[in-house]
């Protein structure tokens, strides 16, 4: 199995989990996160104190994924998250181990 | 000039009351929408504070209730004009009661009322609304809508007023006037994206909460401070006014039972104003039986009208049209329902009064409620065809927070942000 | 009648004020409980403000200071029903005072204290109480418990009135009677699942500081509202009230540095709270040596009272029972102490009154006490036993938002559930 | 004595309403520090609360406004040490208006301001200041600063007072007062680590703007309650405050566009303090063209000030000096020219008035603002070499809140911490 | 090395802590994160409009353990997370190249 | 390609970011995060009840590299974020399978 792990720009994220129910992959897990990069944050003004922020709020998304899902899940997310601006975000794919389903003890493939 | 202190105290306390509706107002609203979009909200209501108390002293309370305009009870002069002879009586005005209070008390008294109208309406607009051409929207309005509104129904030498129109407190000035405003606004600006199916969920209740505590104790300074003294008329009011925004609350609560839900705090809070928007033209006229009618039929009626939008179509974000406009109907009929002389002098239809009563209300009714929604959806058409009306699609997206006002609301987790910018 | 409308004006502001202070009670507990439970915190207290402003114009009110049923001081006839008979002067009162405010701003003054008591109790029951059940609660409540000891004690033919208690602002009608109340509804309620190994942090202590801001802000009108008039008994009633909070403050604040620890903001605004509870019943009756002496003493009992619970296994979340029924406690007797006849006619035994006055004073405390414990048990049970008082386990894992009223408190980070739900 | 109680209602009320003000102070701060050391500010806020209210029944009510000792009108005695010998007048006023309010309604009236004045300073030394020193200087200051200005100012045996300088509600004792104290502070304890590089952005806007919210309603109280009476006069400082607030909102806005940004929240509320900071001492002397002329100047002058502390290299860091001593001297300053004797009997020079007054208002600023800096200078310093004034560096990573006084102000997201710690 | 991750229901966090401090696992790093799988949201109802929310809390809890301990460690962290009931969440297993503790720099398992 | 993952004080990020400018590292992830371990918390008191926490608010860091990069990011993170103090926190490395540019759909090392 592996896991898929796309950081995507917020409002991205509807987009992505439409694309991927269509495929029948129904679960994920997802976060907050401040993303730092090419893409420049916003200007803040604070009684006459001016900054940029550099952080931008991204979202987290973890699938995971038996290993022939794999390639076509990427292309569907990247596809989804994608607006052609700069910040888009990346997807980076890591081998597990081992996948269990707390509820039932299930195992590998069968706990996705 | 021989003023009665007493009636002197309590009327300044309730203008710095109803001023503090405004905040109150800006709380219960930026409550409710997302936290993207906080501050454009509280901007709003907060700029329209300093907008409206400068164009009061200056120019629209003088066309509100100065001398009449030829006589026609449409408008009034610039008599007033940076209230100059303010030392002279309301004009229309006579009796003993003309002079128990400063004239300059009535001024801020009624200045009072004419902020918090155009900060209602910025509930139906909420969260697309852009900033500069919001400010040429708020100078219009005033001028436009309000102050020829507020000389027809209370200045003495207006039409509705000289028709014996009857409002306590402001229902068509202040409730019709701004609902009415409200859904004409939202038609012209259009919907949000993504309304109605993506959810756009309040962003902080208690906030919402917090407003709607503020309100319901500013609204004993509007409604019964619209006695003008300290008197038993005032203690109607005051009594009426908590008794309608109870039951408007505990209505709500159960439509919201009967329709299969559950109770919820902003439900409670929206059957409050609810109820009290009604009793607001009614609250002087009624007794306790009325007031309590008056409360629980507004709240049923309001939280079944904010439901309406969705069919209609029209995105009126946080139901200014359906708690405002439909809940000062509601209170304003009534009068000519329950009205009752043991309160003052006036009876409606069950108290044996004539139905005249109930068509001159209903006269004031069509005629304030058209007048601002037909005058709105022309300020807001010319001004959306010359500086444009709504922010951009990406200035929606990212809130209008940062991009119209370069601030965020909050940072809570600031570990990150605050390291390193 | 010829009314006193510097009076009307002052009685009428400081009712405004005092219910203002329930919502500012909301946040006070509001903030102190968990961000799962927020809303259903000022779901209730909101709603008391529904319940109450309702049963009070047309019943309990008439109960508490109508004419008197029987004679034996227990209980008002119904004879004030919907505010009839509401030009009457209150029954019992006599002499010029009687009649220098409209009765009916009398009403709206009291109606606020019979709103705040049963919000009080609100606290002690946090995070596990039914909505319905809750409801029915406190309309039992204060049909059963608040309007016959209001009778007692503030109705001039109740019988504690009559036995010369001294009760200025509420120390046995509003703070023993809602402390009671509230140890006995937690005893019957039961423990929160993993109180008290399980940390239950405050969720946000500034809305607690908002709450208790609002509080010691409608205060002034709460003690000096009940001179009935503005004159220098107000004025005592305001500067006592305001050095006692500020005594309970400090001494709460010492307290928590005495027993090794830190000075928390929570502990300041606590012993206000604490300090404003014990000043309530004795505030037009002391100096400021007394009003000083009464706060600093009220800070440092109810400091120490709140970690009572703990030894004795009661779970009374927010310290109803520390903090009101103890400061109660504390203020009521100690008029038998330090009231002094320079103020208002009464001594204590330090400026050489009689010991009677600290019996009837103990009477009192003993009396509403007693019977706000075992009435409220009493209902409680019934309740519990019928309808079920307590939410289920999985809705208090979850949290009362979400489980009863549909809804949560905040979305600040909003964009995983505002993109997609 | 047969006191007014029209009067005597209004300035109870007032006093509340500034009361208000405090708690509305402590989240303007609150709001705009990070999310770590809220708490702390809010305990600065409530503690000078429980700390001035006890000193000014003691002590020094009694110095600022006893009999004049020495008759230097530097200082005066504890003649009214407990509030002893409280049913005389106020030393040195005499004629009709002397006695129409209880001399005690002018205790608590006044009381309210020496309360926020020093509240006021703990803006400028935000984030850094340790609890034990501060409660030292919060005492010291207010008996060796406060007391003394506001005798020289109020007292009408005060030397100021005697040379005719005006002051209505306390630019001097209040506004320039803590202004030049705040700077003082803020130098003596040194700038935050990391200031000015680094960003520290407001936690939380709304909560600062609640804070505005409150501020801008309690000035009512403020200023028109400083009319000590409800009459014309009174009217006049309403309205002109409420117009100066507004007009200082528009003006930072304007002057945010100016320079090239976009219009804050923060700043607008920003400005409208700025105004009400400046029509403070002149609110009772001019008409409604000079409260625009002083709101719009100070929103402008104000603006700009607080740039200048980056160029100072002075971290004050919530803007007291920018705000408070600037907006002061403003408004302090302009009754020489915009002063009419249509409100109150004083001709600016525009009005056709000496250039004496001008120079009267100098003086005070001059003596005022010279006096406060150095005597705080020399108390922090005094404090910082005995005591220390400011918290460790350790203390200021991990912020305020968790470190001085062991509570964290947020757990939203509870589920961690509150499973288990 | 390898790093276990745990999706739990945030309410199971005092469990899952208690059963790992049994056999000495006394560190782990935890965030909040927002779950969509098979379990359902709550109901959420503003004036009338209702929706149903798609995501569900959970908490991610991370714990670098030695290869030997991966066994133990996986069956206590399910054990203790298991209600049985629906949307108890996923474990899975990463292999890591590399462990420092930043403090001393000790490297591999010594830095657990 | 290599994921590093970071979790370290919150007020060290600025000198890891600032570190990691020098060699030109312009990217990464941040989330905020609780760490459990040899670093205790802070007391807590509400009202009387005292407690201790047992939860440090942390900052977790990801950022990913060309494997050539790896020791040298490495080394520069700990060191940036070495207080020499209990409780600095751990850095931990897992191989990459793949990671792609979502703007662009470049793949691998250029997508960095
Ligand atoms: N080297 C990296 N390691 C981890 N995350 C990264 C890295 N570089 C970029 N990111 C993440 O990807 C997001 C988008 O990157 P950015 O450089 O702004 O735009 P783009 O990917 O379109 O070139 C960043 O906000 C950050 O969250
Ligand atoms: N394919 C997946 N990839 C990542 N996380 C998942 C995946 N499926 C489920 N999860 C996580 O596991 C949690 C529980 O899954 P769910 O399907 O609701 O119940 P269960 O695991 O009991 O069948 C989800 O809330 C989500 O956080
Ligand atoms: N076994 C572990 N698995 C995952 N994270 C850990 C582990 N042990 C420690 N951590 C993380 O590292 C942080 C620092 O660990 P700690 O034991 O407090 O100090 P140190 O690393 O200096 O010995 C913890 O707060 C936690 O976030």
């Amino acid at each position: 199995m592996k896991l898929i792990v796309a950081i995507i720009k917020p409002f991205k994220l509807e987009d992505v989990a439409n694309a991927l129910s269509k495929i029948d992959i129904k679960g994920m897990t997802v976060s907050e996160v401040q993303g730092y990069g090419r893409q420049a944050g916003h200007t803040e003004v604070y009684r006459g104190a001016e900054y940029q922020t550099r952080f931008v709020p991204k979202l987290k998304v973890e699938i995971v994924v038996a290993d022939e899902a794999l390639d076509e899940v990427m292309e569907l997310v990247v596809t989804a998250a994608r607006t052609e601006k700069i910040g888009d975000g990346k997807v980076w794919v890591i081998d597990l181990d081992e996948l269990i389903r707390v509820r039932t003890g299930e195992r590998g493939i069968d706990a996705i | 000039m021989n003023f009665n202190s007493g009636d002197t105290a309590w009327v300044l306390i309730a203008g710095a009351l109803v001023i503090f509706m405004t905040p109150g107002l800006a709380f219960f609203y930026g409550g409710m929408v997302r936290s993207k979009n906080v501050l454009a909200m509280l901007m709003q209501n907060f700029v329209v504070m300093g907008i409206v108390s400068v164009l009061w002293v200056f120019v629209t309370y003088s066309l509100a209730f100065g001398v009449d305009l030829g006589g026609f009870g449409v408008i009034g002069t610039l008599h007033f004009f940076g209230l100059g002879h303010i030392t002279q009586a309301v004009p229309g005005y006579s009796g003993p009661l003309t002079q128990h209070i400063p004239p300059l008390v009535f001024v801020i008294f009624q200045m009072s009322f004419a902020i918090i109208t155009p900060a209602i309406i910025t509930g139906s607009s909420a969260d697309r609304l852009a900033f500069g051409p919001f400010v040429v929207f708020i100078i219009l309005w005033s001028i436009l809508v309000y102050a020829p509104v507020a000389h027809w129904v209370f200045s003495p030498n207006g039409w509705l007023f000289k028709l014996k129109v009857e409002d306590f407190a402001g229902g068509n000035v202040v409730e019709i006037n701004s609902g009415a405003a409200g859904v004409a606004l939202a038609i012209v600006i259009g919907k949000r994206r993504g309304w109605p199916h993506k959810p756009m969920a309040p962003h902080s209740v208690p906030l919402a909460l917090l407003g709607g505590g503020i309100l319901w104790f500013g609204w004993f300074g509007f409604n019964a401070g619209s006695a003008l003294a300290a008197n038993t008329l005032a203690a109607h009011a005051f009594i009426n006014t908590n008794t309608a925004g109870a039951c408007g609350m505990l209505s709500w609560l159960v439509f919201e039972r009967l329709r299969g839900g559950k109770s919820t705090t902003l439900g409670a809070v929206s059957g409050a104003v609810a109820g009290l928007v009604a009793i607001t033209p009614s609250c002087g006229f009624v007794d306790i039986f009325g007031a309590s009618a008056i409360g629980l039929i507004a709240g049923l009626v309001c939280a079944y009208a904010i439901t309406l939008k969705f069919k209609a179509g029209v995105d009126d974000a946080l139901d200014v049209g359906g708690v405002h406009l439909v809940g000062g109907i509601v209170g304003t009929l009534l009068i000519g329902v329950v009205g009752t002389s043991a309160v003052s002098g006036i009876n409606g239809i069950l108290y044996g009064g004539s139905a005249l009563l109930l068509l001159h209300q209903l006269i004031a009714v069509l005629a304030c409620g058209l007048y601002s929604f037909s005058m709105t959806w022309l300020i807001a058409k010319t001004i959306d065809k010359t500086m444009g009306l709504r922010i951009s699609q990406e200035q929606e997206n990212e809130g209008m927070d940062t991009s119209l006002h370069a601030e965020s609301a909050y940072e809570f987790g600031s570990s990150i942000l605050e390291a390193f910018k």
